[in-house]
């Protein structure tokens, strides 16, 4: 168990230190939503009703987009052959290095989504579900996300292939993620059966994101 | 930690390593018994390095067989091995004593970093950030992997790379030691590294 | 000096601008005290800087020792 | 002592060790008097009381700007006439002018609620504050991830002036973007014309936060160059530990 603690550990200090990219995700986030209305124009009645879908737009992207230096940086330094013949499970540990990005990345998206609402002007009750949609929903993004960044470790190309080979697997999340933002707001349907939905997919990708991930890093080796 | 049983014997038979398509060496046989090193010699591209790490179980093996006998049953190979390759897996954010001490807790669990990076002349900045470190000190950073975690095989690429005349007399003390005390070592070099009594195993010599 | 109905935003908005003013008053005397500490720490373990490392500073004309 | 002197580090620290407390001094004497005159100022007669925040809107809104100018300027030093200290006050300057546009931001939304009914209208002047804020954010992570600082100079130096030359086009194109969808003309900061009683609390106000900035600036310059002297003297440990 030390193993794993001491890899996510590692991992968090690494991406909060000088040259890690713990905010870039956030940033990112931040200047695509305020983007949104320079496009649709500052017609507030319209931000307000599409606001869920543009913070989950911005998180999705911010989330994968971040994600391309997960395995690549210890892959280009040669810690990934340690890793491999480590005792923990490779799988374990590709699980825990993306538990240490989605503290360090997911979660302020979670938590830089209300103050984003304001610029969108969505109210407290729209603002709420958002927030608790996201912080279910981003874990899924990062763990699917990990099986791109693992199919992508060797190449050069990382970032936006990532979001291109992995954006397909990510639309039940954010089908569900929004449905469930606005079944809060204007909802025919409950909150509850969307919300339940997105829980059920995040639970079933940080068991499939791991293994297939793994499986990508052995069978990726010459 | 449960005793480690001391494997007896490295044994090779007939290997063969495909590497993007190229037959890289086949038909390679060889054992490397306990105190015993074997170096692994030859131009480059002669599959050196490709040796190495198919042993560490990083690469696939075409054909043939390699086991270690007599050791840790339910680990497979890359775990009772230690691997030094050309890179060295180290963290430039990271400071000297944290770079060890996570490897040294993620791969054996234990935590002495501070008898190892006095063995390697390191001790002195433990503190410093491992990105003010000149080449030479970040190998020997690597190296002191080899010591704060015990295991019983090393697998060497080269290790006296970008090591001055002191850390390669430091390296050779540190690999009899491995020797006098059951190890095994398998090295890949152009030169001696400064061992007695070493057999050598020449790869794509006539190729 | 009545605040009127909005007392409430104008108090919070000059709680907020103390706030921001006390965060960066503080940041710059907190990291001060640590690259003091930091200085001095490493002028006790007798590195000194290669400008100083000259018997005599051209610049600012004191003998460093 | 000729200012150009102060280019050398060693006695900039000096200069400013001595300097400091006689500025953070004038800077707590002209906020209080700034402070007492807004509390004294009469009502706006369309606002009523609210137009006090305008006293700290403004002057944090004129040190956004006023600030990227500086490390504008810190950033031609550091390409052009390759100062030594141009690119240790440009980046003490960042970290301040991002708190100073980040609190002219919620000012203006605090101020804005009870004119608007929410905290957030997408009024030209605002929104130009928001994007400047987001380019101050981006050169603050072009810092963190560049480690090496003379690297990391040249870099943050150029994103500086590539800013400085689109801010005025930016903050026409937000103008012309708001007019265009805006119904009504919004809230007029202070109006054409700030009546007198109004107009002193704000220059003091706004000499106040100046001199607030530039005690802030020169101390963490000083912070600055005592990090990077830290830096410089752990790679001398290092390397006299032996290669």
């Amino acid at each position: 168990m030390t193993a794993l603690a001491a890899i996510l550990t590692r991992d968090m200090r690494l991406s909060v230190r000088q040259g890690g990219g713990a905010l870039i995700g956030v940033l990112f986030f931040l200047i695509v939503v305020t983007l949104m209305p320079f496009a649709i124009g500052p017609d507030l009645a319209l931000l307000a009703r599409i606001g869920p879908a543009i913070l989950w737009l911005g998180a999705l992207l911010a989330s994968l987009l971040a994600l391309d230096r997960l395995i690549a940086s210890d892959y280009d330094d040669g810690a990934l052959d340690l890793i491999l013949t480590a005792r923990a499970p490779l799988e374990l540990a590709l699980a825990a290095k993306a538990l240490a990005h989605w503290l360090t990345t997911g979660l302020p998206l979670v938590i830089a989504a209300p103050l984003l609402g304001l610029l969108l002007n969505l109210d407290p009750t729209a603002t709420g579900a958002v927030a608790l949609t996201l912080a279910a929903g981003t874990p899924a993004l990062t763990f699917i996300g990990l099986i791109g960044a693992a199919l992508t470790v060797a190449l050069r190309r990382g970032g936006l292939l990532i979001a291109v080979l992995v954006l397909p697997l990510t639309v039940p999340v954010l089908i569900f993620g929004v449905a469930a933002s606005n079944a809060a707001i204007v909802g025919p349907v409950p909150f509850g059966v969307p919300f339940t939905i997105l829980c059920g997919l995040t639970l079933m990708s940080a068991v499939i994101g791991p293994f297939a991930a793994a499986a990508a890093l052995r069978h990726g080796m010459e | 930690m449960r005793p480690i049983p001391r494997p007896t014997r490295l044994l090779a038979t007939e290997l063969a390593c495909v590497r993007g398509g190229r037959r890289v060496f086949s038909g390679l046989s060889f054992a490397v018994g306990t105190g015993e090193a074997l170096l692994v010699s030859g131009p480059n591209g002669a599959g050196k390095s490709s040796l190495l790490r198919l042993v560490a179980g990083l690469v696939r093996i075409a054909a043939g067989r390699i086991e270690l006998e007599g050791g840790d049953g339910d680990a497979n190979l890359g775990e009772q091995a230690h691997y030094l390759g050309h890179q060295d897996a180290l963290k430039p954010s990271l400071t000297v004593a944290e770079n060890l001490e996570f490897w040294t807790r993620y791969l054996d669990g234990g935590a002495a970093t501070a008898p190892a990076l006095d063995a390697v002349g390191l001790g002195a900045i433990a503190h410093l950030p491992a990105a003010y470190l000149s080449a030479g000190q970040r190998r020997r950073l690597s190296i002191a992997r080899l010591i704060s975690v015990e295991r019983p095989l090393w697998l060497l690429d080269e290790p006296t790379s970008a090591l001055d005349a002191s850390a390669q007399a430091m390296l050779a003390g540190l690999m009899r030691s491995h020797l006098a005390s059951g190890g095994m070592i398998l090295a890949a070099t152009h030169g001696p590294i400064g061992l007695e009594g070493v057999r050598e195993l020449r790869l794509g010599g006539a190729g | 000096m009545t605040l009127g109905p909005y007392a409430a935003f104008i108090l919070g908005a000059y709680g907020i601008a103390a706030l921001i003013v006390t965060a960066m008053v503080a940041w710059v005397m907190i990291d001060h005290r640590r690259q003091a500490r930091a200085l001095a720490d490493l002028e006790a373990r007798g590195v000194t800087r290669r400008s100083e490392q000259r018997t005599g500073d051209p610049r600012t004309g004191e003998v460093t020792p | 002592m000729p200012l150009i002197d102060l280019a050398n580090p060693t006695r900039f620290l000096a200069f400013t060790s001595r300097f400091l407390p006689w500025l953070a001094a004038a800077t707590v004497l002209v906020l209080a008097v700034g402070i007492s005159l807004v509390a004294s100022a009469p009502d706006d007669y369309q606002q009523g009381a609210t137009v006090k925040i305008m006293f700290i809107h403004v002057p944090a809104a004129w040190l956004a700007m006023g600030c990227w100018t500086l490390m504008s300027i810190a950033a031609l030093g550091t390409l052009v006439w390759r100062h030594p200290l141009a690119d240790v006050a440009a980046r003490a300057a960042a970290p301040l002018g991002a708190a100073f546009t980040a609190m002219c931001l919620i000012t203006g939304m605090l101020w804005g609620r009870p004119m608007w009914g929410t905290y957030w209208v997408w009024d030209g002047r605002l929104t130009s504050v928001l994007v400047l804020f987001l380019m101050y954010l981006g050169v603050l992570a072009l810092w963190r991830t560049v480690d090496d600082p003379s690297r990391a100079a040249r870099a943050t130096a150029v994103l500086t002036l590539v800013g400085a030359v689109n801010l005025p086009i930016i903050k026409f194109s937000v103008d012309w973007w708001s007019t265009l969808h805006q119904p009504a003309s919004v809230l007029r900061l202070g109006g054409p014309t700030i009546h007198p009683s109004l107009l002193t609390p704000l220059l003091i106000m706004a000499l106040g936060f100046l001199l607030l900035f530039i005690t802030l600036h020169l101390a963490a310059m000083r912070n600055e160059i005592m990090r990077r002297r830290v830096r410089t003297m752990l790679m001398l440990q290092a390397e006299a530990a032996g290669r």
